[in-house]
């Protein structure tokens, strides 16, 4: 079991002969991933086969096309940041259930657009400038490290790309495997928040504690840990940037305090407020969850 | 992108928002001319890209174009929480009767565009809100919709400005939104705007910041980046070269890694252990000995850096290759500080063994890297 | 028992101070209406009060203030065209349940916007360019005349104004009262048309039959014919502009006949598969509505 | 409101729509010179506000300047569907390798303005969206959105078209988008848009309408406004004078009431008791004696009609006051045709009694007012 994506996923890659496209869907296609279609306008009719990829793909012009002809439910966005707003946009319109948006670098107005956009529309987004998920053993929309995942209990939520590597690979090492692990990106405007994918969890009958590792920035671990006290499994959470200073933008856009918002002391207080337990490492996460789960 | 009063006031006026007369000086003979073309008293304003200009003494009023002359030398070359003066506005004074305040900005947390109105302009809005927020008057603006009439009218009565001046408030309010998105803000301010005693209606101040991410489609406002114009020295150079880098300037241990998170992260874990991180520094996916070699030499740039902690999650990035550039960026380093590497991932063990012998030192997780290099540095900082 | 609006509905008036709404304002509040506020900007803190009217009506800045302070749930719109799509967006965006755009001659694509922007809120609006609705002996908000209308158990739909009247009159002088009556507005983009308010009745204990009175233009009226086989009541139609030429606008916007599509035939022959009797004049729809209703 | 083929030419131009390169021309001599001035050969094109002017002879190819002259005087003064041809769009010719259809309307069902792309160009798209469907695409467009590029590519590789040149057609969608945005148009139609035997993407025809009701806007715009240029003579007179008229210039009754539904209620009810109805006339809300008189001049201005029906429900107006203004303009009437008033409302019986010995015969329902009519007619039309 798994949450938003599994093996029976048809997915589709907008940009696939591009080359993130190119260099990712294979790993995908390797980690069990159920890749259907690619597409990129113009190519329509053609069919993609990289070296190691047993079966070819077939390529369409649009996503429309592509959800008729393969009934592809999930779409992996790879394209440019000048295109990907639009594709992320179609690739809805289409009626693909979950879009997970690769691309970095998207205009903040362009990504105000394409939320308000995506609230009238059943489609979950997650991203831009994100890692993907991995519903472990089942599927991958993304390009996290196909290694680091073993199947298990825990489902992990992230801003980051190679924190939550490391946060799962710890959880792996140590005994802990995962349900899901989403990276929901490190943009100020993103499609799916934590407190969104909490409920999510909350519904999955496999994932018994979830993990949140946060950081400074906005307040989306506080509206997440508004809703734990609601929850029936365990959360542990982790924040990271507590010795970031106010007004720097720390890599990603999203993690900067301003305005005295978005601090590490605010969103620790708000777990702890909620009786979740707040990792201060993350040997410590993988502790905190073993108690959690009293093993 | 930040970019100083006197191009923000430019661009106002370009989409018809009033703003007072007035032109940048670069030379206190360049003041005196321009006070002596605009006539009657003016106003010396240091262009410095940061907040708190008027109490640092970086605005001036001048009598005559003499009087202009002695501020601005007294202006230019003035250094404003480390930023150094190099150019003033000169303005024609205004007799002010009200000061507002209007703003457009994203609200990340509601995923929509806000406008801010309050009569209680010319100071802090921050602490206004925080203070008094009857005072301030906020509509959430949805970009697909635009801002609309009735919103900009909810802004105006619930902001306390005089409403006999609702007509003129609301066409700048309008042709700043349409400026905001013309120009892909992310922030678009006037702070005070003001009712002059004339019964006018002008912009006094303005600021302006551009999304770095849609620079590539304002070709004509990229032009206007002064790299370095609202960061130190270090940070420039680390901007120049397209680094990740974050200058905290107090701290002895330079830390440096890839991912923002997992560098945050390390930072935080090498200040619990005892050390005082000097940098937040990102290598990105491609850790090419270029890269790694480039890090290395910022970092070092603040002499207070004696210990320098690099930990890199392998995930498709191999650690033989990370080591190896590591080792060749190392020799080129011009001050030999302790290094300490941890590196996890594909080819682990091929790493370990090629540094042994070297003066890298590897560990294989972030809590004992970072105890480690605070060990090598002597302890607590 | 009405739908839409009945004698709790707390009415604002958009534009009470104008001339429409100064000389309309009075004879709702005659038929009963609890006209609870006005809005124009820059008069908010005054009253009005026309001669006749008992109580003095505040008059707000903004719709929120007077939702806020009179708990307004309904709106009479009749500012002029240039500010009425703003109107519309404002009392929707305040949480107004049901507004009433009397105002006439919005351009088409104004009120394609506020259509899209509608369907994002729980809002129903009825009109623009429509005389309004009257539940009878309830409240009336627009600009139908009062004396025309007796309570009982018909429901009226319709796109015009004086032809509904002339139906209405004829209901209550055959001894068939209504429940409500409502003009959907003579444009080609309306808030509601003839299906949904089919389903409000449809719902309403009160309602026994129900009167659609279609014309030329647009394909609402076979929209609503399919919904009919679904209804538990009986319904009777009427169509007028059946000797109207196709390609010329019988003065309003939406009535007219282009394309090949909007003709009153296929009106008939929707109604006709729907086993609904199409009344051939307006004395025939006091007889058809008598004889669903056994009478 | 309709504007002419030339002049939509210049609107699209404006917004960087390609155009073949031609003027108007009023005259032969004007034609000729045209000609003259574009070289090579010509298209002839007559200006008038109605389809199907290359059937009726409208649209001529001239080899020469001479030619041109003499394809000139034949088109120039032409009638077609009623309408005299007072100008002509002279442009060069243009040798076609494909034809396509492109335009943006209002999809009144779907309640969203609706792209059509066609391969199948240069012919009547409600012919071929009939017999060919599967050759047009459409996409909706909501406004609050906007028309994005997914959805041009969706209408250009679902519509047939030679996709290598999907790049200049994209363009030119885009920019037809914006100005049928920018001039609040209904309709805004290249039929056909043509790729050249030189692989040029041209609007060889273009059409647009505008929406009435955005006039008010379109000072610009509104300026093109022939009154009566797409209507006949009495309908240009109604629209003069602000009067919702419209002509079936076959019948014997002409028909008036107040309101729209009840006016065409009317006409069907003047039909089914054997009459013909010969217009449509809303007098309005306001039955004023001014409207009243101009209303029945209208009417009376076609030979045909001899004999009127008046039919108005007295919401608020009252009976009295119609009738007094129909007794006053009855009396102004050059031709006096029998008329027969049907009148419902408050003082009913007062405008009753009022009408008694004048030559106005009061009915007091549609139907025996429509049966009165066409008995003074002397029954079946």
């Amino acid at each position: 079991m798994a949450i938003l994506a599994d093996k029976n996923s048809r997915v589709l890659v907008q940009g696939i002969t591009g080359g993130e496209g190119s260099f990712h869907t294979p790993r995908m296609i390797e980690y069990g991933t159920n890749v259907v279609a690619g597409v990129t306008p113009g190519k329509g009719g053609s069919t993609w086969q990289p070296e190691g990829v047993a079966n070819p793909v077939p390529v369409f012009d649009t996503v429309e096309d592509a959800v008729e002809e393969t009934g592809a439910d999930a779409s992996v966005i790879f394209v440019p940041k000048r295109f990907a707003p639009d594709a992320v946009m179609e690739a809805a319109d289409s009626g693909i259930e979950v879009i997970v948006a690769i691309s970095d670098g998207i205009p903040i107005n362009d990504m105000v657009k394409v939320y308000s956009f995506m609230q009238h529309t059943m489609t979950t987004l997650i991203g831009p400038n994100c890692p993907g998920l991995v519903s472990v053993d089942e599927c991958k929309l993304g390009i996290m490290p196909n290694h680091i995942f073993k199947p298990g209990p825990v489902g992990v939520i992230s801003r980051s790309g190679t924190l939550t590597y490391e946060v799962v690979n710890q959880l792996s090492e140590g005994g802990l495997g995962q349900t899901t692990c989403i990276g929901v990106g490190g943009d100020p405007i993103i499609g799916t928040s934590f407190l969104e994918l909490l409920m999510e969890f909350e519904q999955d009958s496999a994932t018994e504690c979830v993990v949140i590792v946060g950081e400074i920035g906005g307040s989306d671990e506080e509206d997440a840990a508004e809703f734990i006290p609601e929850m029936s499994k365990p959360v542990v959470a982790f924040i990271s940037g507590r010795t970031a200073p106010p007004g720097k933008r720390m890599g990603h856009a999203g993690a900067i305090v301003s305005g005295g918002k978005g601090t590490a002391e605010s969103k620790i207080k708000a777990f702890e407020a909620a009786n979740t337990p707040v990792a201060d490492t993350v040997p410590d996460i993988v502790r905190l969850c073993k108690e959690s789960l009293g093993k | 992108m930040k970019i100083h009063e006197y191009q923000a006031k430019d661009v106002f006026a370009k989409y018809g928002i009033p703003v007072p007369p007035g032109k940048v000086a670069f030379s206190a003979d360049e003041v005196e001319s321009v006070a002596q073309e605009l006539g009657g008293k003016v106003v010396v304003k240091a262009q410095v890209q940061v907040g708190g200009r008027g109490k640092a003494g970086g605005i001036k009023l001048a009598d005559s174009p003499e009087d202009a002359r002695a501020k601005g030398e007294q202006i230019l070359g003035m250094d404003i929480k480390g930023l150094p003066v190099e150019k003033v506005l000169v303005t024609k004074a205004i007799d002010i009767r009200d000061e507002y305040y209007v703003g457009i900005t994203l609200d990340r947390d509601a995923r929509m565009l806000v406008l801010i109105v309050s009569a209680a302009g010319g100071v802090d809005i921050e602490e206004v809100a925080r203070e008094t927020p009857e005072k301030i008057a906020k509509v959430h603006i949805d970009p697909l919709v635009g801002l609309q009439e009735y919103q900009i009218t909810r802004a105006i009565f619930g902001s306390g400005v005089d409403i006999t001046k609702a007509r003129d408030i609301r066409a700048i309010i309008r042709k700043l939104y349409e400026c905001y998105i013309a120009i892909d803000g992310s922030l678009a301010e006037i702070n005070p705007l003001v009712v002059t005693t004339d019964g006018e209606v002008i912009a006094l101040d303005a600021k302006i910041n551009i999304d770095d991410n849609a620079l590539f489609r304002q070709p004509e406002l990229e032009k206007l980046m002064e790299v370095g114009a609202d960061m130190d020295a270090i940070e420039a150079e680390a901007r120049h070269k397209g680094i990740a880098y974050v200058h905290l300037s107090d701290g002895n241990v330079g830390v440096m890694g890839n991912g923002a998170g997992l560098v945050m992260t390390t930072m935080d874990v090498v200040s619990r252990a005892g050390g005082k991180p000097n940098n937040f520094l990102d290598i990105g996916g491609a850790a090419t000995p270029k890269v790694v070699e480039d890090a290395f030499h910022l970092i070092l740039l603040d002499p207070n850096v004696n210990g320098i902690f690099l930990n890199v999650f392998g995930g498709i990035v191999r650690c033989d290759v990370v080591a190896e550039g590591m080792i060749k960026a190392y020799e080129k380093l011009p001050r030999k500080v302790p290094v300490v590497l941890r590196m996890t991932g594909t080819n682990e063990d091929i790493a370990r063994k090629m540094l042994e012998g070297t003066p890298l030192v590897y560990e294989s997780s972030t809590e004992t890297g970072a105890a480690k290099i605070v060990e090598m540095l002597g302890g607590q900082s």
